[in-house]
C-alpha cells in the first residue's frame, strides 16, 4: 500500500496495465512528453517511448477516430480529452462509432478504448474547463459510463476500464485530484493523505465496474451521488447529523440500482447530487428508476441538487457548485415532508 | 392561435455571394467539354517515396493507361497478365448483375433500400485485385466489389441485404451495410467519412505492430467535406500512416454536384498541403486504378505515408432506391461523361489484346445472371425482411456490450410484453 | 384552410418567413435545387434562388459553424440536417457555441437559428436513420427544443422557431410527414387528410413555443408523449377505452410542466411515453419533474414506456417501436397498481 | 478486491510508428537553423485575384519586408506614414506592458488565469490596423492586440479579467474572454477554432446582404488540427466567402511542438488545395504582416474569397499561467529565434528611419506602464473575483435565452436556499 493522491493512483493504473500488455497505450494531448496537462500520464514517456505514450494533434474527433481504427487492429488505447468541456468534437465517433460497432457488426468488431476525462468545476475554470457531461454518454447505449471519487477507486475502475473489451468513459472529476473536497472552498485543501482511500494498492486489483459502494450507513435517508459530490454529500451529513446512507454510484453505466434500492427500502426516502445541470440530467435517470422501483416504499419525494441550468459562470462558481447546505437543506427538506 | 404577420424588417439584398453550379441541371444539356482528358502518355510515374510537392502535376492530371484506342500506354501500365483481367472483368461484371438485380429486388419490395456502384465498378475490383488480402478495407457504401474480389459468399450478401436468419450481422443494418472480418472489410457506417480517420487508427496500429499489412478506405466527392476526412490526412500524414486515402469522385452526392465539395479544382490537389500526395486517375480505366493503387500500397509499406487518390469517375445510376436524379440532373448525363463505362474499356482492352471475345462476353455475362439468380433463391431461402425466418427477437440486445449487463437483460425480458 | 401533411405545413412555414423577411434562408445538404430528400424546402429555391434556398457541402460541423456566423450577422439561417442521426458531427458547435453565445458573451451576441431534423423510426432506416437524439439536447442549457406532431402544430411551431431569437432544435418526426401513424405498421397508412390537425391556415400564425397540448381530456392515467407517439398513445387509449388525458408536450424545453401537473393531479397516475432510447432519454426527465411536483398526488409509480437501450435495429423495427400494445399494458399496470 | 494481474498476452513490439520531434527539449540546445530565412527581396507580390496555384510559391517561402539592416525592401513594403508606425510600436508596447502586468498581478492572485502574447504582438497590432473598423474579427485569445487597436477602454479590460461589477459579460468568463460588439470584437470561446468558420458563415452573410465588409479570424498552430479549420476552408472556399483566415505559428501549442501540426510542411501550403491562396509571412515583421493583410482583405472585398495567412512567429512566454515551459522546451528557446522581436525590429526600423530615437522609446514604455498602473487601479476599484462586487447573482441566469423561461426563474429563486 502507498498513499496515492488520484492523479497518482491513475497514473499507477496506467503504468501496470501498460507493463503488462504492448498492446495498451496512453494518447492525447500534451499526454507524451509533458505527461498530461494535470500530470496524469507523467512518465510513461519516458519509461514506454514516444510511441505508446502519444502526443497528439488537437482534434478531439482525430483522435477518437484513430483510436477506433487502433483498437480494431488489437491496441487498446487510452484516450485522455484534456477537459471533458473538450469532448464534443469527439462525439459522433464515441456515439455514431464507437458505441454500436459490436452491435451494428454483429459481434465482428469492437474497440477495447478507454476515454479518460477531467470533469467538473471549483477549480476557477469558468464555462470551458468546468462542465460535466456525464449524461450525454448515458443516453448513447454500448458505452459503460464511469466516474470514481477517491484514489482507491480511481485505480481500480481504471484497471478494470483498460482490461474491459466494451468502450468506457471515465470521468475524473479534477477538482478531487490533489485532495477530498467537501465544498468547503474557504478552509485550507485536505490532502488524500488525510482519507482512508487514499491509501492504494501498489499492485494490480481491480473494482468491478457496474457496482456502487456505500460510503456510510444511515437510517433515514438515501444520498445517491458520485465523483466529486460525494464529499460534499459527506460534509452535509456528517455537520448536519443526519442518519443518511450515502451511496456512491461509481458507475453510471451500468447503474448498480440494486444497491440503491436496498437502501432506499431502508430509508425511505433520497436525495439525488450532481454537478451537472439539472434538466436531463443523470439524476433524472436515477430519480426514475428509484422511482419506479422502490415507489411503495417512498416516504417523501426524491429531490435533486444539482448545477443549474446555466453554463457554469466563472464569478459565481461557489453560487453553482452544489454546497453542504443545500444538500443538508434537501435532506432536510425530505425528512420533513410526510 | 393565429397573430399578426410582423412587418417587414428590411427590403430584398443584391447577393454577392458566390454559389457554386451543377454540370447540368433537367432543363440544361449535360455538357463535360471542359474537363480536359490528356492521353496516358501525358503524366509521369514517380518513385514511390518522391514527396508530395514533387509529384503535385499527378494530382492536377488524369493518370490513364487505356487510351482511346483500347491499348495500353504510358508509364503506368501495370504488369498484369490477361488472366488477371479477365478475372477483373468477370468481378464487375459480377457487381453490376448482383447491383441490377438487388435494385430489381427493391423495386419488387423484396429489400427495403439498396444502391448500386454502376460505372464505379473499376475502383473497388481494380484496388482489391491490387492489394493484399491481409490489408484491411474501410469502405464507404459503394464498394462492393471489394467483397467480389475477395470471394465473400454471393448468398451471405443477399442474407445480409434480406436481414434475414443467416445474415451474418444479425438484421441490425439496412441493406448493403456489410461486415466481415474474415475478409479483412470492416463494418459500414451510416454516417459518412467516419471510417476515414479509423482506416488511419488501424494503419497507425500496424506501423506501432512493427507489421506490414495496409488499410485503405474511401469516401464519396460529397463527403471529402467531412471533418474526419482532414483528421484522416491530418493524422495520417503527422504519423506517416501506412494507409491509402481514397475519394471516388462520381460527381454527385445525391442531387448535390461535385463542385459543392471540390472548391474549384481537384479533389486529389487537396493533399498535398498536408503533405501527402494526391494522384487523380482515371476511374474508369481498370489498368491505371490497378497501377496507381500499387504504387500507394508500395508507398505505404515502406513508410511512406498515405496517398490521396482521387477515382474520377461518374454515378451513372440514382443515388440509391431513394431517389429519381432525372429531378436534379440533366436527363443521360451519364452518356455525356468522357470516360466511358468501365466494364466496356476492360472488355474492349481484352479484345484488342485477342484475349476477349463479344461471344465469350456475352456467355460470361449470361452465367452470371443465372449464378446471381441461383443465389438469390439459396438466399431468400434463409428469409426475409418481411417474412422471416430473422435471428431471435432477443438477439437485439446481444452485442451492445460484450456481456449482456442486467439492465439490458430486464429489458430483454419484458420485450414479449 | 386548407389540408396539408406535415411536408407541406413545414414548407409554407418556411415560405412565409421566408417572404416577410429577406434575413431568412434555408440551408443544408440537398435542400437547394433539390428541395431536400423528404422534399420539405420544395420551392424554395425556384422561388427565393438559389443564394437564400442554399445547397452545402456535407459537413454538419461545417454547417452549423457557418450558419452561427450567418446569425450573428444578422441572418436568421434554418438548417436542415438532413437525418437527426447525422446531428453529432454538429454537436460541438450547436452545444459549445450555438447554445453558450449569448450568456458567454454577456448578451452581446446571439445566433437566431432554427435546426430542422427529421427523427425517429418506423421507416425500416435501421440505426442511422432512425434515431431520436433530442434528449441530448435538452441537456445543453440554452437550447430550446420542439417536436410537433401534427401538421397544424409542426406549421405554427415553425413559424415561432423562426421568429424566435433562440436557437431552437427542431425535430421532424418522419413517418408521420405524410400521415398519422398510430403504430398499426400492417395496416393501410392514413393522409393527414383524414385528421382534423390536417387543416392548416394558408396564412401566418404561431403556437406558442413552451406551451403543451392537452390531445384528449380523460380521468384514470395521463399519458405525456410527443411527436409520433401521440398517435400511438391515442390509438392503444381509443382501443382500450381507458379514459386517459393525452398530453402532447410538443416543447421539451422550455417544458410545460403546468399542463401536465394539473392533469395528474386529477390522475394521480402518469406514464411517459418516447421512442428515444430508456435511459437518459427525456421521459426520465418528465418522470422526474412530476414526482418532484405531484408526489402527493400519485396513486401507482410513473412508468415509461420507450425505445430499448440499443441500436434501432432493421429487422425487429416493431420490437423496437413503442406498440400500443406496449403502452395499453403500462396503462393498465397502473391502473392496477395501488 | 485484489485480483491476479491477467497474463501478458503478446510480447512487446518493435514500432515503426514515425513520431514527429520537437524543436528542442529541456535537455537540448535550441536549433533553428534548418529555417530558411530568405531575405525581403526574394519574394514577389501577386495581383489581388491570382489563382491560388498561381501564386504557390509564396506559402513556402517568407513574406518579409523588415530586412536584417532594419530597413524596408521587396515588393511587399506598404504605403505606411511614420505616425502610422509610431502608433502601431505605441499599441505594441501597450499591449506588453498590458500582458506583464495582467501576468504579474495573477502571480500574485489576484486574476485566476492569464495568458499573454508576447513576441507575437505585431500579428494583432498591424493586422487591426490594416483592416477597417466594420470589419468583423473572430479572434482566438492571443489577439488582445486587436483591442488596443480598436481602442477599446484598458480599464474594461481589466475589468473582464477581475470579473467584477463592470465586466461586460457579466463575470461569466475566465479572464482573456473578451467579448466586444461595439468594436467587432467576437465573443472568445474557450473551444479551439470554433470560431473560424463562424467567421466564413459571418464573411457569407455580408456578402449575400452585398455588403463589403469582411471577416477576419485567427488559430494557432496547433489548432490547425481542428475540425472547424477544414470546415471554413472547405466552406470558404466553395462560397468565396469574404475572409482572412490567419494562422499564428508560434511554434508551440502548450507542450506540443508545431511538427504535431504541421506535418512536416508549412501551414500556408494547407489552403491551395481547396483553392485557397496561402501566404506564409515573418509574424515578427510589422510591416509585412500589415501588407499582407492589406492585400488579403483586398481580394476579400473584391470577391477573391479567403487567403490562409501563416505568421511565422514565436510564443515568447509560457502557454499561459497555468504551465512552465521550461518542463518541455529547452531553456531560452526564444532566443534561438530566428525573427527576432516584433517591438524590437519596428523600433530600429523607425530609429534606421530618423523617427525615432532610445530616448523616446524609454519615455513611452515608462508612460504606457503608467498609465497601466493606474488603469489597473481604477478597474480594481469596480471589484475584483475574490472580493466582489460582482454583478447579482441572479444575473448567472439572464442571458441563457433571450427572456428567462419558468424553469430558471424558479431555479433563480432557489439560489438563496
Ligand atoms: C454524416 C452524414 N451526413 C449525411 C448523410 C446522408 N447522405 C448519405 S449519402 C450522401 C451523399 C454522399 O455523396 P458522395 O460522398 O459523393 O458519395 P456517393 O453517394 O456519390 O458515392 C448523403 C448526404 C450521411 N449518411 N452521413
Ligand atoms: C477543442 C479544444 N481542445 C483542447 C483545448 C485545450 N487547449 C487550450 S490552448 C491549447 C493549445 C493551442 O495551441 P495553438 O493552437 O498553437 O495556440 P497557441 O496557444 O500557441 O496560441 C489546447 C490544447 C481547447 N481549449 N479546446
Ligand atoms: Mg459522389
Ligand atoms: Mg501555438
Amino acid at each position: 500500500m502507498a498513499n496515492m493522491n488520484m492523479i497518482q493512483a491513475l497514473n499507477s493504473a496506467m503504468d501496470i496495465c501498460m507493463d503488462i500488455d504492448p498492446n495498451v497505450l496512453v494518447m492525447g494531448e500534451d499526454v507524451g512528453y509533458f505527461g498530461g496537462v494535470f500530470r496524469c500520464t507523467d512518465g510513461l514517456y519516458k519509461k514506454y517511448g514516444a510511441h505508446r505514450a502519444l502526443d497528439m494533434p488537437i482534434a478531439e474527433g482525430g483522435i477518437m477516430g484513430v483510436a477506433i481504427g487502433m483498437g480494431v487492429n488489437g491496441l487498446r488505447p487510452i484516450v485522455e480529452i484534456q477537459f471533458s468541456d473538450y469532448i464534443y468534437p469527439a462525439i459522433d465517433q464515441i456515439v455514431s462509432e464507437l458505441a454500436r460497432l459490436r452491435h451494428r457488426s454483429g459481434g465482428e468488431f469492437f474497440a477495447p478504448i478507454v476515454i479518460r476525462t477531467p470533469c467538473g468545476g471549483g477549480i476557477r475554470g469558468g464555462q470551458t474547463h468546468s462542465q460535466s457531461p456525464e449524461a450525454f454518454f448515458t443516453h448513447a447505449c454500448g458505452l459503460k459510463t464511469v466516474m470514481p471519487s477517491n484514489p482507491y477507486d480511481a485505480k481500480g475502475l481504471l484497471i478494470s476500464a483498460i482490461e474491459s473489451n466494451d468502450p468506457i468513459i471515465f470521468f475524473e472529476p479534477k477538482r478531487i485530484y490533489n485532495g477530498p473536497f467537501d465544498g468547503s472552498h474557504d478552509q485550507v485543501a485536505k490532502a488524500w493523505s488525510s482519507h482512508p482511500l487514499g491509501e492504494v494498492p501498489v499492485e494490480h486489483y481491480r473494482v468491478e465496474i457496474g457496482s456502487a459502494a456505500v460510503v456510510q450507513e444511515g437510517t433515514d435517508v438515501t444520498v445517491v451521488t458520485y465523483g466529486n459530490m460525494v464529499h460534499v454529500a459527506q460534509g452535509a451529513i456528517n455537520a448536519s447529523g443526519i442518519s443518511a446512507e450515502l451511496i456512491d454510484i461509481r458507475t453510471l453505466i451500468p447503474l448498480d440500482i440494486d444497491t440503491i434500492k436496498a437502501s432506499v427500502a431502508k430509508t425511505g426516502r433520497c436525495i439525488v447530487v450532481h454537478e451537472a445541470t439539472l434538466t436531463s440530467g443523470f439524476g433524472a435517470e436515477i430519480l426514475a428508476q428509484v422511482q419506479e422501483q422502490c415507489f411503495w416504499h417512498l416516504k417523501a419525494p426524491i429531490e435533486r441538487v444539482t448545477g443549474w441550468d446555466t453554463p457554469y459562470p466563472h464569478a459565481f462558481e461557489w453560487q453553482y457548485f452544489p454546497s453542504q447546505k443545500r444538500i443538508t437543506d434537501a435532506m432536510l427538506r425530505t425528512l420533513e415532508s410526510n | 392561435m393565429t397573430s399578426k404577420q410582423p412587418e417587414q424588417s428590411v427590403k430584398s439584398y443584391h447577393s454577392k455571394l458566390f454559389v457554386p453550379q451543377a454540370s447540368s441541371r433537367p432543363d440544361t444539356t449535360p455538357d463535360f467539354s471542359h474537363i480536359a482528358i490528356p492521353p496516358p502518355t501525358d503524366s509521369h510515374k514517380p518513385e514511390v517515396l518522391t514527396g508530395a510537392l514533387d509529384m503535385q502535376d499527378l494530382a492536377y492530371g488524369i493518370v490513364r493507361v487505356l487510351g482511346d484506342d483500347h491499348l495500353c500506354a504510358g508509364p503506368w501500365v501495370p504488369e498484369i497478365s490477361a488472366d488477371t483481367l479477365r478475372l477483373g472483368l468477370k468481378h464487375m461484371l459480377h457487381v453490376r448483375a448482383f447491383d441490377d438485380r438487388m435494385f430489381k429486388m427493391q423495386r419488387q419490395g423484396k429489400l427495403s433500400f439498396y444502391m448500386k456502384s454502376t460505372g464505379e465498378e473499376a475502383i473497388s475490383v481494380a484496388q482489391g485485385m491490387a492489394l493484399r488480402t491481409t490489408d484491411m478495407m474501410f469502405p464507404s457504401y459503394r464498394q462492393q466489389g471489394l467483397l467480389f474480389v475477395r470471394e465473400h459468399s454471393i448468398v451471405d450478401l443477399m442474407c445480409q441485404c434480406l436481414s434475414n436468419a443467416k445474415d451474418n450481422i444479425k438484421g441490425r443494418q439496412m441493406p448493403i451495410f456489410y461486415s466481415s472480418k474474415q475478409h479483412n472489410f470492416f463494418s459500414l457506417s451510416g454516417n459518412l467519412a467516419t471510417q476515414y480517420s479509423q482506416a488511419v487508427g488501424w494503419g497507425m496500429a500496424a506501423a506501432y505492430k512493427g507489421e506490414d499489412r495496409i488499410a485503405v478506405s474511401w469516401v464519396g466527392d460529397g463527403t471529402t467535406a467531412a471533418a474526419d476526412v482532414y483528421h484522416a490526412l491530418v493524422f495520417g500524414s503527422t504519423y506517416k500512416a501506412p494507409v491509402i486515402l481514397n475519394v471516388v469522385n462520381n460527381q454527385w452526392a445525391i442531387s448535390t454536384p461535385q463542385s459543392f465539395a471540390s472548391t474549384g479544382t481537384t479533389f486529389a490537389a487537396r493533399g498535398i498541403g498536408l503533405n501527402v500526395p494526391g494522384i487523380r486517375v482515371d476511374g474508369n480505366d481498370f489498368l491505371a486504378v490497378y497501377a496507381v493503387t500499387q504504387w500507394a500500397a508500395e508507398r505505404a509499406r515502406q513508410g511512406g505515408g498515405p496517398t490521396f487518390i482521387e477515382h474520377f469517375t461518374y454515378r451513372t445510376e440514382g443515388h440509391s432506391t431513394s431517389d429519381n436524379p432525372d429531378a436534379y440532373r440533366g436527363k443521360n448525363e451519364a452518356k455525356y461523361w468522357p470516360l466511358g463505362d468501365p466494364i466496356n474499356r476492360l472488355k474492349q482492352h481484352l479484345i484488342a489484346l485477342g484475349e476477349w471475345s463479344e461471344a465469350q462476353h456475352l456467355a460470361l455475362t449470361e452465367e452470371l445472371s443465372q449464378s446471381i439468380t441461383a443465389h438469390w433463391q439459396e438466399a431468400l431461402a434463409f428469409g426475409s425482411l418481411d417474412n422471416g425466418p430473422h435471428w431471435p427477437v432477443s438477439s437485439m440486445f446481444e452485442d451492445v456490450f460484450e456481456e449482456i449487463p442486467p439492465h439490458l437483460l430486464a429489458q430483454s425480458q419484458k420485450i414479449g410484453d
